[in-house]
C-alpha cells in the first residue's frame, strides 16, 4: 500500500471512529440491563444483556409494526421517487409557463415550520378517509419528501447531456422511452440518493404516525420506540434498543443502494 | 417478586386474548381507551382492563398506547372531529384547558358520594375545574426524598440537618455528592419555594405571586446548596443524578415514584418525606400530579364508558395497579391492605401526598414552566439577583397572556 | 421533387430572440448541403428544426414531399450525428447501433444484419461489445456515424461532427465522410463553422449570419463572387483585404491613391474595395508606370513564411493589409514595397448596403 | 376562447371566497350567540347579586340552555338538590321550569339515558346559580342577547374581493399584454380569497366538533371540502394560465409530468400552510378564537419591548438563526464533500464499509443521539471536559455561556447533518466524467486546482438543491437546539423556530406561534428568491 493510501485510510478510520463514537452510547444503553441513561465516561456496558431486545421483540404487534414501517417507507420511496422523477424531468427539460414558479413553490413548502401543520394535516387526512391507514402516512410522507427529491433529481438531470435524449429521439424514441431507457438508467446515483432520503423521511417519523394511527397493530416502529419516553422518565434501555433496531434497515437499504453510486456513469457518452 | 407480578399480569392478558371475539350477537359496544403507560404500569393497567372486559361480554375495550408527548396533540386533533377515544388517561394539569375546549365530559352529575369516597380528597380536587369534576383519579405522583442507606443512616428531617450531613459526607469523600435534582426546574424547586412560604399564585384567579421575597429566599437557599455548600453537582440532569445514585456517589435524590423503576436491582436505598425548611419551619410541599381517567365529551357510549371508568378505579383494580404497576394509587382503602401498609415506599409517598400542592389545572399554569426555568437558571446557576430574575420571569409570563 | 425543402422557415424563441429568419432552401436527393457561418448564426438551429428538435415557428418544412412542421423527430425519417456524438454511455456499441432499429420493431435478424454491415464498413466490428467510454475519440465518432447510417434514413444531418477531433484526425475523417457520401449517396445537411470542411464537402454551401442566409451556391462560386462583405470576409484565410474608397467618375480614391476601374462605373459613391490576399503580388519597391496593374505602396510589418507560401502583413497609411505570396519571398519588415493587383480581381461593395456591386 | 377558459377559475374564486366568508360569518354569529348566552347568564347572576358563582350549592337554581344553533330554543330552570356537603362538585338537579313544559319536574340522574341527555343540556350552557326571583330576567336577557345577528358584511366583502379579482383577471387577459402590472394585485386578491376560503374551512371543522355529539355526518363540511379540493387546482391553473395566456398549450406533457407531485403538495402542504397563515391573525382565549389582525406581528417585530440585542428579541434570535444556519451548512458541505471526494475513488478499499459507517448519524434516531451529545458536553461528567482535563486544559461549563453553548449545538448538528450532504455529494459526483480529470491532470492542474476548476463548477448544479434545502432545514432545525442546549443560557442560543415552538406548545398560543412561523417563512422566502437567481445561471 502506498503512503498516500495509508494516509487516506488513517483519515477515514479516524472519521469513522468519530462518527461511530456517540452512537456507541446508544449501543451500550441497548445492551445494558438498566433503563437509565448512560452518563458514563465511555460507552462500555458493565453487564451485557439482551433483555432490552427481548422486551422489545416480545411487545405486542412488534413484527406487525416492523412490517408496517417497511411497507410505509417502501411505498413512500416508490411513490416519492416515481413522481419526483417525472416532475424533476419536466422541470429540467421542458420550458413551460409556471416552471420557475413551480420550482420556487417546491422550495417554499419547506420553509414553513412544520409544528403548526398537525391540525390541518389531520383534518385533511381524515376528510380523505385515510386516518389509521398506512395509505394516509404514505401520502403525507411522500409529499413531504417530494420537494427535496425533485430538486435533487432536477439538479442531476441538468448535468446530463441533453444530446443523449435528442439522439434517442432521432433514433425514434418517444418521450417516455427517452425518459425510461436513457434518462433513468443514467440517473441511478441520484435516484439512489433520492430513494434513501425518501426512505429515511418515512422511516424515522413518529409524530404524524402517532397522531394519525389509533390502533397499536397499525403503528409504525418509531411510534413504539417513542412510547418509551414518559412524562418524567424514559426507558432508555428499551429506547436505545429500539433506536438500533430502527436504524439497521436504514443501513441495509443504504448498503443496497450504494452500489449504484458508481463512478462515471455518463463518461464516454459525450465529449466536451 | 417483580418477575412474578409481571408473569401474573401477562397471564391475565393472555386469558383475555384467548377469549374469542367472534360472537356477532349481542351487538358489542366498543370502547377505546388511550393511555401512555409504559412498562409495569402498562401491564397492570392492561390487566385491570382485561379483567373488566372479561366480565362484560357486551363490551370490547380497545387499549391504545400513545407516546406520552404525542397524546395531548393527538387528543387535540381527534376529539374535535369525533375521532377521539371514549376514555383516556392523562395528568390533571390539562383539565382546565380541555374543559374549556369542551373536550371533557363533566362527571359531577354521574358520580355519587360513594364513588368519590374511594379516593383521597387530595387526588380528587385537582380534577375539579370551575366546580365540575372532570376525571376519576387513578394514581398520583409527587416528589419525595430518596436516600442512600450506605451513606446516610437516618434521613434528614430538616434542611439544616441535610446540609450538615451532606457537607460532612463531602468532606470525607469529594467524589460523593449530597443532593441531586434539576435545580433549574420549577417542578423540582417547588418544595423549597413552598417551604420558604412562596407560591406561584396568590389566589384562585391566577394572580401571579412568585416574585415574592419568600420565593427569592428559596432561590438564595438553593444557590447556597449549589455554590456555598457545594452539595449539589453542577448540571445535574435526571440521567446524571440516577447514575450517581446508582454508583453510591449521591446521598439524596429528590425524585418521584418513577425513580424506583431506575433503581430496579439496586440495593441500599430508602425514601423519606421531603425535609422541613429550617429557616421557616414549614414542610416543603412538592407539586402533586394526578393521573385521571377522563371521559370524552363526544363519546357515543358515555354510560358504558363511565361504567368502565368506575370499574377501573375500584379498590381491587387499584390494588393490582399498585402491586403490579408499582403505582401510587388514589384509593384510600388500598393503603390499608397489608401488602401496601407494609411497603414503606408507598407509605412515604402517601404521607407526602398530605403535604403537597396540586399543580394548577388552569391553562395559565402551562405558561409558567419556561419563564421560571429561566429565572431559576439565572439565579441559582448563574448567580444573578433572584428578585430581578423572578421579576423578569413575571414579565415573560404576563407577555404570554394573550 | 426535392428531398428537403425549407420555405421561409423561421425560428423565434419565447423570449423574442429571432434565431433564424426566412430560410428557404431546396435540397435535391443525394445532394450534400453544408450550412456554414460563425457561431450563433442560426445554422445549428436550422439543422435542429429540420431534425425536429426545435419547433418551427414560421414557414414550412417538407421532407420527402411531406410537410413535417408538426411531425415529431422520430417520424421524420432523418438521421443525425451530433457534435458531441451523444452515444448512450450505458449501452455497448452494438446496443448503441441497434437501439433505433429495435425501437422500430425491426426483426432481430434484420437488426443484426444491418449492424454487422455498418460495423464492417466503419471498421467497428471488433469494438461492438465495448462501452463508449472504452473507445478513442475517432472510434466514438465512427460509432456516431454508424448509428446514423444503420437507420438508412432518407436524410442525414450532421452537426459539426468533426469539431471534437484533433486536426489530423479531422482531415482523415473528412475524407472518409466524403467517400461515405459518395458510396451511400444519401441526402445530407451538414453544419460546420469550418470553411475548409464546408468548401471540401459541399455540393452546395449555405452561408448564414445572424439568422439569415447570406449566400447560397457552389463553394467556389461563393468564394469567387461573394454576394456581400460578410461572405467575402468569412470565406478565405487570411480573409479578404478591405479598403474603403470613394468613387470619382471611373476613379476610386483611397488613402491618397487613385485606382481606375472602368468596369465599375455603376457603383455608388461610397464603396469598399475588396482584394483577396492571394490576388496581391510584389511588383517592386517603387511605383511603376504600368497601367494594367493597380498599385499599392505599402510598408512591410511582419513576414510569415509558411514554406509553400508566405504571408506578408503590411500597412498602407493606417490600414493593415495581408498579401499571400507563393513560395519564399525576400521582403523584410520595415521595407517599403509596392503591391500590385489585377483590376479584375478587385471586388467592389456598396459601403452602405455592404452588398456586391461588381458584376 | 381564452376569456371563456379564464372564467372557470374566476367563478370558482368568487364562489369559494363568498362561501368561505359566509361560513366565517355564520361562525362568528354563532360564537356571538354563545357569548350572548354566557353574557346573559352572568348578567342574571349579577342581578341576583351573587357574583360570579361557580359552584352551585344545594337549593340554588340554575339556567340551563340548549346550545342549538341558530337560536336558543329551550331554556330550563334547574334546581340543585342533594349536593353532598363533602363533595360540592357532585350534584343532582331538578328541572323546575322549562320552555318545554313536559320536562318540568324531571329529576336528573345519571342512571338513565334520558336524564343523561338533560344533563348534557345542563352543562353546555354552564351552570350558574341564581335565585328564583331573577329567573325571568335571566332567561329574558339570555334569549335577547343570543338572537342570531344577521350580518351581511363579510359575505359581501368576500364576494367583492372575488369579483374584483375575477374582473382584473379578465381585463388582463383581454388586453393580451405580455406582462401586466395588475398581476401582483390579482395574486394578492386571490390570496385573500383563498384565505377566506380556508378560514371558512377551518371553521367548518370546528363546527363539526360541535355537531359531532349529535351527528357524525356533516353535509356542509363535506360539500365544502369537496369545493376546496376542486377549487385549488382550478385556482392553480388560473394562476398558471394568467402568466402566459390560457388554452391548449404545447406544454401539456410538462404539466402532466409535474401534476402528481404538485397536486399532492398543494393539497398536503399548501393547504395546511394557508391554514397556518390564517391562524397568525387570530388569538385564542379560553377556547374562543378572535381575529386580532396584525397584533402578533407588531408585537414580535417591536421586539416585545426588549432591546434589539437582547436574547428573546426577534432580531437577536434572527441573527443567531442566520449564524447557526450559515455555520452549519458550511460545515456540512465541507465535511460531506471532502468525504464524498475520498469515498468516490473507485480504487479505495473498504469503500462500502466506510460509506455505511459514515451514515450512522443519519440512520440512528436523533432524539437519543442528541441527548448523548448533551451528555458528552456535561460540565462535570462529560467526556469532552474529561478530555480537556487530560490535555491539561480547564474544563468548560458548556451551557453557561452563549458561545460555548452555540458550539455544542453546532457540533451536534454537524455530526447529525454531514451524512446527508455526503450522500448527496456522492450521488452528484457521479455525473462528472472521469476523463475531465485526466484532461485536467494533463494540463498540469494540482489536486486542489482540479477540485477548484473541474469538480466544483460541475458539482454546482447537482449540489445546489442540497445546499438550498439544507439551509432551509437547518434554519428550522428545532430538535438539536431544543434537546442539546435547550436555548441555554437564557434563550440566547434559541433560534426562531424553537421560539415559535415554545409559543405554540409551552404557552399554548398557536396564533402567536403562527405569526412567528409566518415571519420565519418570509425570511426564508427572501432568501429563496435570492438563491433562485443563483440557480438560474446554472441552467442556461
Amino acid at each position: 500500500m502506498r503512503l498516500r493510501d495509508l494516509v487516506v485510510h488513517a483519515g477515514l478510520v479516524a472519521t469513522s471512529l468519530l462518527t461511530l463514537f456517540p452512537a456507541l452510547w446508544v449501543v451500550s444503553m441497548a445492551f445494558r440491563p438498566s433503563q437509565s441513561f448512560d452518563t458514563s465516561l465511555l460507552p462500555i456496558p458493565e453487564v451485557i444483556s439482551l433483555d432490552n431486545f427481548r422486551d422489545l421483540f416480545s411487545r405486542p404487534h412488534f413484527f406487525r409494526q416492523l412490517g408496517n414501517s417497511l411497507l410505509v417507507a417502501g411505498l413512500t420511496t416508490a411513490i416519492g421517487v416515481m413522481f419526483s422523477c417525472t416532475a424533476a424531468y419536466a422541470f429540467s427539460r421542458f420550458r413551460f409557463p409556471g416552471r420557475r414558479a413551480g420550482l420556487l413553490a417546491l422550495l417554499v413548502t419547506q420553509m414553513f415550520p412544520g409544528t403548526l401543520m398537525l391540525i390541518p394535516l389531520y383534518a385533511l387526512i381524515e376528510s380523505l378517509g385515510l386516518l389509521n391507514r398506512s395509505a394516509g402516512l404514505v401520502l403525507v410522507y411522500s409529499t413531504t419528501a417530494i420537494p427535496f427529491c425533485v430538486w435533487n433529481l432536477k439538479g442531476y438531470f441538468d448535468t446530463l447531456p441533453r444530446e443523449l435524449e435528442e439522439s434517442a429521439m432521432m433514433d425514434g424514441a418517444g418521450p417516455f422511452v427517452v425518459f425510461w431507457r436513457i434518462v433513468l438508467p443514467l440517473s441511478r446515483p441520484a435516484i439512489a440518493v433520492t430513494a434513501l432520503f425518501s426512505f429515511l423521511t418515512a422511516w424515522n417519523e413518529f409524530i404524524l404516525a402517532a397522531t394519525f394511527l389509533s390502533e397499536e397493530q397499525a403503528y409504525t416502529l418509531p411510534v413504539t420506540v417513542q412510547s418509551f419516553v414518559g412524562a418524567f422518565s424514559t426507558e432508555w434501555g428499551h429506547f436505545a434498543a429500539g433506536a438500533l433496531v430502527v436504524s439497521l434497515p436504514v443501513m441495509a437499504v443504504f448498503f443496497a443502494l450504494q452500489r449504484h453510486l458508481v463512478g462515471g456513469l455518463t463518461a464516454g457518452g459525450v465529449k466536451g | 417478586m417483580r418477575g412474578r407480578r409481571i408473569a401474573w399480569a401477562l397471564g391475565v392478558c393472555a386469558c383475555s386474548a384467548a377469549t374469542p371475539p367472534a360472537v356477532p350477537d349481542p351487538p358489542r359496544t366498543e370502547l377505546t381507551v388511550w393511555h401512555s403507560y409504559r412498562g409495569d404500569e402498562r401491564l397492570a393497567f392492561l390487566a385491570t382492563v382485561s379483567a373488566y372486559d372479561a366480565t362484560r361480554p357486551d363490551l370490547d375495550v380497545v387499549l391504545v398506547a400513545v407516546p406520552h408527548d404525542a397524546l395531548p396533540d393527538k387528543l387535540g386533533v381527534a376529539i374535535p372531529r369525533g375521532n377521539g377515544p371514549d376514555v383516556f388517561v392523562f395528568a390533571h394539569d390539562r383539565v382546565g384547558d380541555w374543559a374549556q375546549r369542551s373536550y371533557l365530559e363533566p362527571l359531577g352529575f354521574l358520580t355519587d358520594a360513594a364513588l368519590a369516597e374511594r379516593f383521597y380528597d387530595e387526588t380528587l380536587s385537582p380534577l375539579v375545574y370551575r366546580g365540575d369534576l372532570y376525571g376519576l383519579p387513578l394514581a398520583f405522583k409527587c416528589l419525595a426524598l430518596y436516600y442512600d442507606r450506605t451513606l446516610v443512616t437516618e434521613p434528614a428531617r430538616t434542611t439544616d440537618a441535610l446540609i450538615a450531613q451532606t457537607t460532612a459526607l463531602r468532606a470525607r469523600d469529594p467524589a460523593v455528592w449530597g443532593l441531586g435534582y434539576e435545580v433549574d426546574s420549577l417542578y423540582f424547586h417547588q418544595p423549597f419555594l413552598d417551604g420558604f412560604g412562596g407560591a406561584l399564585y396568590s389566589d384562585e384567579r391566577d394572580t401571579l405571586a412568585f416574585d415574592s421575597n419568600e420565593a427569592a429566599a428559596s432561590l438564595d437557599f438553593v444557590r447556597g446548596l449549589l455554590v456555598d455548600h457545594k452539595v449539589i453537582p453542577n448540571e445535574a440532569t435526571s440521567a446524571l443524578v440516577s447514575s450517581l445514585f446508582l454508583k453510591h456517589s449521591l446521598a439524596y435524590v429528590v425524585s418521584g415514584p418513577w425513580f424506583r423503576a431506575e433503581l430496579a436491582g439496586h440495593e441500599g436505598w430508602g425514601v423519606a418525606p421531603l425535609p422541613i425548611v429550617s429557616a421557616t419551619g414549614r414542610p416543603s410541599r412538592p407539586f402533586l400530579g394526578v393521573e385521571g381517567l377522563m371521559l370524552n365529551r363526544y363519546s357515543k357510549h358515555k354510560t358504558a364508558a363511565f361504567e368502565l371508568m368506575t370499574a377501573l378505579t375500584t379498590d381491587d383494580a387499584a390494588f393490582v395497579r399498585s402491586q403490579t404497576g408499582g403505582q401510587l394509587v388514589a384509593n384510600r382503602q388500598v393503603y390499608l391492605r397489608s401488602e401496601v401498609r407494609d411497603d414503606p415506599f408507598a407509605q412515604v409517598f402517601r404521607a407526602q401526598l398530605g403535604h403537597s400542592v396540586a399543580l394548577s389545572n388552569r391553562p395559565h399554569m402551562r405558561r409558567m414552566w419556561t419563564p421560571l426555568k429561566d429565572a431559576l437558571s439565572r439565579a441559582i446557576v448563574h448567580g444573578e439577583d433572584p428578585a430581578a430574575a423572578l421579576r423578569l420571569a413575571r414579565t415573560r409570563v404576563e407577555e404570554g397572556a394573550p | 421533387m426535392p428531398q428537403l425543402e425549407l420555405d421561409a422557415v423561421g425560428k423565434t424563441y419565447d423570449d423574442g430572440f429571432v434565431a433564424v429568419s426566412d430560410v428557404s432552401l431546396a435540397v435535391a436527393k443525394g445532394e450534400f448541403i453544408v450550412l456554414v457561418g460563425p457561431s450563433g448564426c442560426g445554422k445549428t438551429t436550422t439543422l435542429r428544426m429540420i431534425a425536429g428538435l426545435e419547433d418551427v415557428t414560421k414557414g414550412q418544412l417538407h421532407i420527402g414531399g411531406r410537410k413535417v412542421n408538426d411531425v415529431p423527430a422520430r417520424d421524420r425519417d432523418v438521421a443525425m450525428v451530433f457534435q458531441s456524438y451523444a452515444l448512450y454511455p450505458h449501452m455497448t456499441v452494438r446496443e448503441n447501433l441497434s437501439f433505433g432499429l429495435m425501437l422500430r420493431k425491426l426483426p432481430t435478424a434484420e437488426v443484426v444484419k444491418r449492424v454487422d454491415e455498418v460495423a464492417a464498413t466503419l471498421e467497428l466490428t471488433t469494438l461492438l461489445d465495448r462501452r463508449p467510454k472504452a473507445l478513442s475519440g475517432g472510434q466514438r465518432q465512427r460509432v456516431a456515424m454508424g448509428r446514423a447510417i444503420v437507420k438508412r434514413a432518407g436524410l442525414f444531418l450532421f452537426d459539426e461532427p468533426l469539431s471534437n477531433l484533433d486536426a489530423k484526425l479531422r482531415h482523415q475523417m473528412r475524407v472518409e465522410l466524403a467517400r461515405l457520401h459518395r458510396t451511400l449517396g444519401a441526402t445530407s445537411v451538414y453544419v460546420t463553422h469550418d470553411q475548409v470542411e464546408a468548401m471540401t464537402l459541399a455540393d452546395r454551401m449555405v452561408l448564414m449570419n445572424a439568422g439569415r442566409v447570406q449566400q447560397m451556391g457552389a463553394p467556389l462560386d461563393l468564394y469567387e463572387r461573394p454576394a456581400n462583405l460578410f461572405v467575402a470576409t468569412f470565406l478565405g484565410s487570411p480573409s479578404m483585404n478591405l479598403l474603403p474608397a470613394d468613387r470619382d467618375g471611373e476613379d476610386f480614391v483611397f488613402e491618397g491613391l487613385r485606382w481606375r476601374l472602368p468596369s465599375q462605373t455603376s457603383a455608388p459613391r461610397e464603396v469598399v474595395l475588396g482584394v483577396r490576399p492571394e490576388a496581391l503580388r510584389v511588383v517592386g519597391t517603387t511605383p511603376s508606370g504600368r497601367e494594367a496593374t493597380l498599385q499599392l505602396p505599402a510598408l512591410v510589418e511582419v513576414v510569415e513564411p509558411l514554406g509553400h507560401e508566405t504571408y506578408v502583413h503590411c500597412r498602407i497609411g493606417a490600414r493593415p493589409l495581408v498579401a499571400r505570396l507563393t513560395g519564399p519571398v525576400s521582403v523584410m519588415p520595415g521595407e517599403s514595397i509596392v503591391l500590385g493587383v489585377e483590376a479584375s480581381a478587385v471586388h467592389v461593395f456598396d459601403r452602405q448596403t455592404e452588398s456586391r456591386c461588381s458584376p | 376562447m381564452k376569456n371563456v377558459a379564464a372564467l372557470g377559475p374566476c367563478l370558482a374564486v368568487i364562489f369559494a371566497t363568498a362561501f368561505g366568508a359566509m361560513v366565517v360569518d355564520r361562525y362568528a354569529s354563532h360564537r356571538a350567540l354563545e357569548n350572548g348566552q354566557a353574557f346573559a347568564l352572568h348578567l342574571a347572576a349579577y342581578l341576583a347579586q351573587e357574583g360570579d358563582v361557580a359552584i352551585a350549592q344545594e337549593g340554588d337554581v340554575a339556567i340551563a340552555q340548549l346550545r342549538a344553533h341558530p337560536a336558543v330554543q329551550s331554556a330550563a330552570l334547574v334546581k340543585v338538590v342533594a349536593a353532598d356537603a363533602r363533595y360540592p362538585f357532585l350534584r343532582r338537579l331538578e328541572v323546575v321550569a322549562h320552555t318545554d313544559p313536559s320536562r318540568v319536574g324531571t329529576r336528573l340522574l345519571a342512571s338513565s339515558e334520558d336524564d343523561k341527555r338533560v344533563a348534557d343540556l345542563v352543562h353546555i350552557g354552564g351552570v350558574t346559580a341564581l335565585s328564583d326571583r331573577r329567573f325571568q330576567a335571566g332567561v329574558g336577557s339570555a334569549v335577547v342577547t343570543s338572537m342570531p345577528i344577521t350580518r351581511v358584511g363579510l359575505p359581501v366583502f368576500g364576494l367583492a374581493i372575488g369579483a374584483l379579482a375575477a374582473l382584473l383577471f379578465w381585463l388582463d387577459l383581454v388586453r393580451k399584454q405580455p406582462t401586466s402590472r395588475v398581476r401582483p394585485l390579482i395574486g394578492a386578491l386571490l390570496c385573500v380569497g383563498t384565505l377566506f376560503t380556508l378560514l371558512g374551512w377551518r371553521i367548518v371543522a370546528i363546527d363539526r366538533l360541535e355537531g359531532a355529539a349529535r351527528s357524525t355526518a356533516d353535509p356542509i363540511a363535506a360539500t365544502f371540502l369537496l369545493a376546496v379540493v376542486v377549487l385549488l387546482p382550478l385556482v392553480g391553473t388560473g394562476v398558471l394560465g394568467s402568466m402566459r395566456g390560457v388554452g391548449p398549450s404545447p406544454h401539456r406533457r410538462a404539466y402532466a409530468y409535474v401534476a402528481p407531485a404538485l397536486v399532492g403538495l398543494s393539497l398536503l402542504v399548501v393547504l395546511p400552510f394557508l391554514f397556518g397563515v390564517a391562524l397568525a391573525f387570530t388569538s385564542e382565549v379560553d377556547g374562543q378564537t378572535t381575529f386580532v389582525g396584525l397584533d402578533h406581528f407588531i408585537h414580535i417585530l417591536s421586539s416585545t419591548g426588549r432591546r434589539l440585542t437582547e436574547p428573546l428579541s426577534f432580531y437577536f434570535t434572527a441573527a443567531v438563526t442566520i449564524a447557526w444556519t450559515g455555520i452549519n451548512v458550511a460545515l456540512h458541505l465541507a465535511i460531506g464533500l471532502a468525504l464524498a471526494l475520498v469515498l468516490s475513488d473507485p480504487l479505495l478499499r473498504f469503500r462500502g464499509l466506510y460509506r455505511v459507517i459514515l451514515i450512522v448519524p443519519w440512520a440512528v434516531p436523533s432524539y437519543i443521539t442528541a441527548l448523548v451529545w448533551k451528555g458528552m458536553f456535561n460540565q462535570q461528567y462529560g467526556l469532552i471536559n474529561h478530555l480537556l482535563l487530560k490535555f491539561g486544559l480547564e474544563p468548560v461549563a458548556w451551557f453557561s455561556g452563549f458561545f460555548t453553548a452555540f458550539v455544542a449545538n453546532v457540533t451536534t448538528n454537524t455530526w447529525l447533518g454531514f451524512p446527508f450532504m455526503m450522500v448527496t455529494a456522492l450521488g452528484a459526483l457521479q455525473s462528472i466524467p472521469k476523463d475531465l480529470y485526466e484532461a485536467a491532470r494533463i494540463d498540469g492542474a494540482s489536486a486542489w486546482q482540479q477540485f477548484r476548476h473541474v469538480t466544483l463548477p460541475l458539482l454546482r448544479p447537482a449540489l445546489i438543491p442540497a445546499v438550498l434545502l439544507g439551509t432551509v432545514w437547518t434554519f428550522n432545525m428545532f430538535n438539536v437546539i431544543y434537546l442539546v442546549s435547550g436555548g441555554a443560557p437564557n434563550h440566547a442560543t434559541d433560534i426562531l423556530v424553537t421560539e415559535a415552538y415554545r409559543w405554540a406548545f409551552e404557552q399554548d398560543r398557536y396564533g402567536y406561534a403562527a405569526a412567528y412561523s409566518v415571519l420565519i417563512f418570509l425570511l426564508l422566502l427572501v432568501w429563496g428568491l435570492f438563491a433562485q437567481r443563483l440557480t438560474r445561471a446554472d441552467e442556461s
